[in-house]
């Protein structure tokens, strides 16, 4: 069977799946689970540097950056103009590195505190000007049909509709709305990559996300709050994978009721049926 | 002198570069963006960026995050 | 990671996803869909030997009989006494097979032609017959909890609840009964096997059914009437692997909204925020 | 706009809202309750009486018998045996009283103290020896479509789905099983009332089993244990109306987006639109 | 029981269902279904006056000026300015003819002729405008929380999220997203009006969108394209009412499964139970 | 002369009838029904019948129920 | 003289009001707004506003929407 | 001798056991059960099983179903 490669902007990955390094128990925990979740491709957020205890643990040292394509993330800004600033720290960061993540960035412009929903209005300003800079936009929104569109008109590498609130594990609230974005999104251009990102709680999330025609899925606390991290890693791995061949297949359609999995001929001769 | 470090007040006795904070911080080599009153710094400027009085000095780094 | 093996009666399996034979467009590519689906354990009908072109294509030329478990099945049944007779039948057969198989039986007592919709009067009827003549009996019947319950009761060796009609793709209907199902058929029992039976339709119900807590899933149409078969059998068998793993990972509470996954601390000195 | 009538059997109501008497904090809540929600059919338990106390405030002190008809049930048993005592026992309270209902009962043979779902097969015994007997049987029953289906050829004169289990408030949660359920029985038959009996939480479950094609809804939890029932009882009767009209009226279809509501032609001269 | 009136900026309604006049077979239905609804506000669209035929049938001469309040609204524009346009042009003419609606408009400013859905930033851009041209803004948008907020922060006299897209008949396609707005929307201003427009395909979606907690619900083609607009009126008024009086009345929580209705006590001596 | 009524033990200084007992109860003209050893006693045999020792005695009426 | 009315060239004989204009269209005191050039010209205007070669004039009214 | 076979009427011209009908449909040793009469008989019994007239003989093998 073909298994295209996910292609976004300038970079190639086998696997689907793109996952988050916050909110583990453990570093440990964390390089275990992304070894396991089969993911190339891993976002991070960019902070001030510890002054006091610098000797401490850093996530870079569990990291193995030939490894993985890193996603800088601009997590925590609720300006355009911040969004940028952070952005490119990022990108100052992994050239440094030598990361081939240097050239794109994670774009979130929040618009609250307490709910971390994407602000649609500062997220299109900081799109345009960080394509303006030359940066490979993977842009976080909401599923908005129409801010989607106009987020690929300023010139995002992917557009990344939220299935569900960040972190709520509500997994898909509105596959009406996906379809819609997927619809503008990928009309006289089917092989732009759209990410869904953020609200995925369990394993079937990311399957249904898939099946609805995404090219991947964006994930985080799903896997690092679970019970069991590494079990979830590899259930979110093998999601991934049934979802894209689910879509690739061409599922039966949908009825009220049934049809015979068995022939109807041929049976012994019974008692009267009904 | 006194600049602001990552939001903190913080006293040089002299008067220092960007590469010269960094090394007396033990941070010298390691992976972090420096950012002088909202301005990226790149790193091949360091050695010759001369802090100012009452500079905003961010020292940043990656950390876990999605 | 511990993966147990799916123990149903006598049997125990490596896989679990069971699948049907029926519906192909070819015993070739139902052939490569068994092996494709990594299933041990396929279910097939009882029916009149062609007596003329007795030397066309026969399915069991197709299935090496070393490699899967038979699971006869008494589909196309309307009363006790025909799911008997079948039964019975089923098991002669594969006696003259030396096919671990012939010890059990998949009962299927339907109420209605059109529907294909199980009668639970007359399934508990023929479960109870069928325990006493030794055989181990997978009973697939409605989610209606307390009819799971007196299957059980009458020594069925394994609850079968549909998720939605045979064949008909909508997946999991009703969670709600199936989790009752769960409860009544694991108390006290944790290990007694309840396989979801019919009516999945793509990958995502197959991860549902696993994340309720089944112990396995069967179907047939959803690869069968797939527009691509072999993709869809691999699609099914990574999304019982994922539902399977989903399930015992503990997933993350769903929430109205949003925890940050970044850091919400040492976030650069930003513009004022809302 | 023609309002039919409810009819079940021998029986004619023009509110197609049947209500319980139990959970009430009050018998004077109950009785407003009653009165507002428009309801022409209350059903009512059969106990005990307590011996002492005798004198205390009895349920038949509250309620208007002349305004109302009175169902009995057979809630609390779980043989059909104790089921048709205690039908027998309501109906000669019944007749005493010379209340119409002395002809009818609404049977229930549950399946287990806990959850309180019927038992199809006991209830299925009970509704033929009733039948027998000359009571007019209705019958509350899971949404399993056979079981409706034999319960109807059994004699029953009105089969009761349940949209969730009694008290569950989660409203309706298999309506493609209730499709079925319907189709089964008004096909040829389409006069025969089927009421939608327990699971109901806010007015929007009533209004959708109406939506369905159900004749009627029977509920008690959701209004008496509403924070306010009397409220509640006046939303329940809003809602039954809502639900009967919008069934009639022929619904649009739904579809994945849009179709303007205001004219496309005559705008004025507009920008460049995209 | 209290029935608080429908307050947007200055106007006050006894009713809580706003109708649109469009898409009707005839003038003479419109007229009817307007008056069956017992809506009080109906909203128009504003287009080029037919030169020709310029005696023909004018909606106007088929509406009561003096019973309703007209909201005219701006369909068809696809830029601020536009919308702007017409929005003043609507003003105009209800100036003349003193209608109370002369100092407010429905706003849309659409994103895309296909799906009509609107477009969040030039949306926010005409609301600025049009409130410092005094208007009172009732303004169409999507379910997107911060959107919302945004929107109210500009001066909207009423934020109307869309249930699902216009005429699409999908109802409340994301309860969460529309109570993460209501939640916005009304914290330390209980009073501001939240009207859900667009997407009502049935009775029920009036219900369940009043029960999550809206003020009012606007709609035009769920009406106006039933196969019986007048019947599917009263159903929407009486949807209107179950909706408002289940939300104000707190339901039930919900459950797995069951409360007993009856007591549990006192049951006569029976067989033995489970 | 001992009885069961209503699951309790009861006891009849003298043999009743039905209809003696429950004027006994005070429930004369009161809405209840009867069942005698399982079996239902319509109001008109209420004065025929007559109780016997061991009697299982049930005596109902309507509650509120849904 | 050439005005465009309603998207449609029209021509006019001689230079009129849009009072005048409205007139002749036989929509005097009909409920109508209208725009010259993108503007809205209140009805109080209508007698005083003389249109001009190449105006684009639009006469709106109301219609069913939703 | 006419029997009935798998539904359809079926003339022997010498009486059969059901492994000599086996036989003569070219089914022997295929995977097939036997019924007569609505009673399975077994392979084991296959040569001892003589056909009567008017025997009703289901055989029946394993086909694809779900």
């Amino acid at each position: 069977m073909d298994d295209a490669p996910l292609r976004i902007g300038s970079h190639t990955f086998g696997s689907r799946l793109l996952v988050g390094t916050g909110k583990y128990a453990s570093y440990e925990t964390m390089q275990e689970a992304l070894d396991v979740s089969g993911s190339e491709c891993i976002t991070v957020a960019v902070r001030r540097e510890r002054l006091i205890d610098a000797e401490g643990k850093n996530l870079l040292d569990f990291i193995d950056t030939k490894r993985y394509t890193i996603l800088p993330n601009t997590a925590g800004c609720f300006t355009a103009d911040d969004a940028i600033r952070v952005a490119r720290l990022g990108r100052e960061i992994l050239t440094q590195m030598n990361n081939p993540g240097a050239n794109w960035v994670k774009l979130e412009v929040l618009g609250d505190t307490r709910t971390l929903l994407p602000d649609p209005i500062a997220t299109l300003e900081a799109t345009e000007k960080l394509v303006e800079e030359g940066f490979e936009v993977l842009v976080y929104t909401s599923d908005d049909p129409i801010v989607a569109k106009r987020l690929k008109a300023a010139g995002a590498s992917s557009v990344m509709p939220a299935g569900s609130p960040i972190g709520s594990g509500q997994g898909i609230l509105n596959a009406n709305a996906l379809k819609i974005c997927l619809e503008y999104l990928k009309e006289d251009d089917p092989d732009y990559p759209v990410i869904i990102d953020a609200g995925v709680g369990a394993a079937s999330d990311v399957t249904m996300a898939m099946e609805l025609g995404a090219d991947g899925v964006l994930l985080n606390t799903g896997i690092a709050h679970a019970a069991d991290p590494i079990r979830m890693a590899r259930a979110m791995k093998a999601a991934i994978e049934a979802g894209y061949d689910s879509y690739l297949s061409g599922r039966i359609p949908k009825k009220l009721y049934a049809t015979a999995s068995s022939p109807t001929e041929g049976v012994i001769g019974l008692s009267k049926t009904k | 002198m006194k600049i602001t470090l990552n939001g903190e007040p913080y006293d040089l006795d002299q008067s220092l570069t960007i590469a010269g904070l960094l090394e007396r911080l033990g941070m010298t080599g390691r992976p972090v963006a420096v950012e002088v009153n909202r301005q990226l710094v790149p790193r091949a400027e360091h050695d010759g960026c001369q802090l100012a009085e009452a500079d905003e000095v961010e020292v940043v780094t990656l950390v876990g995050g999605g």
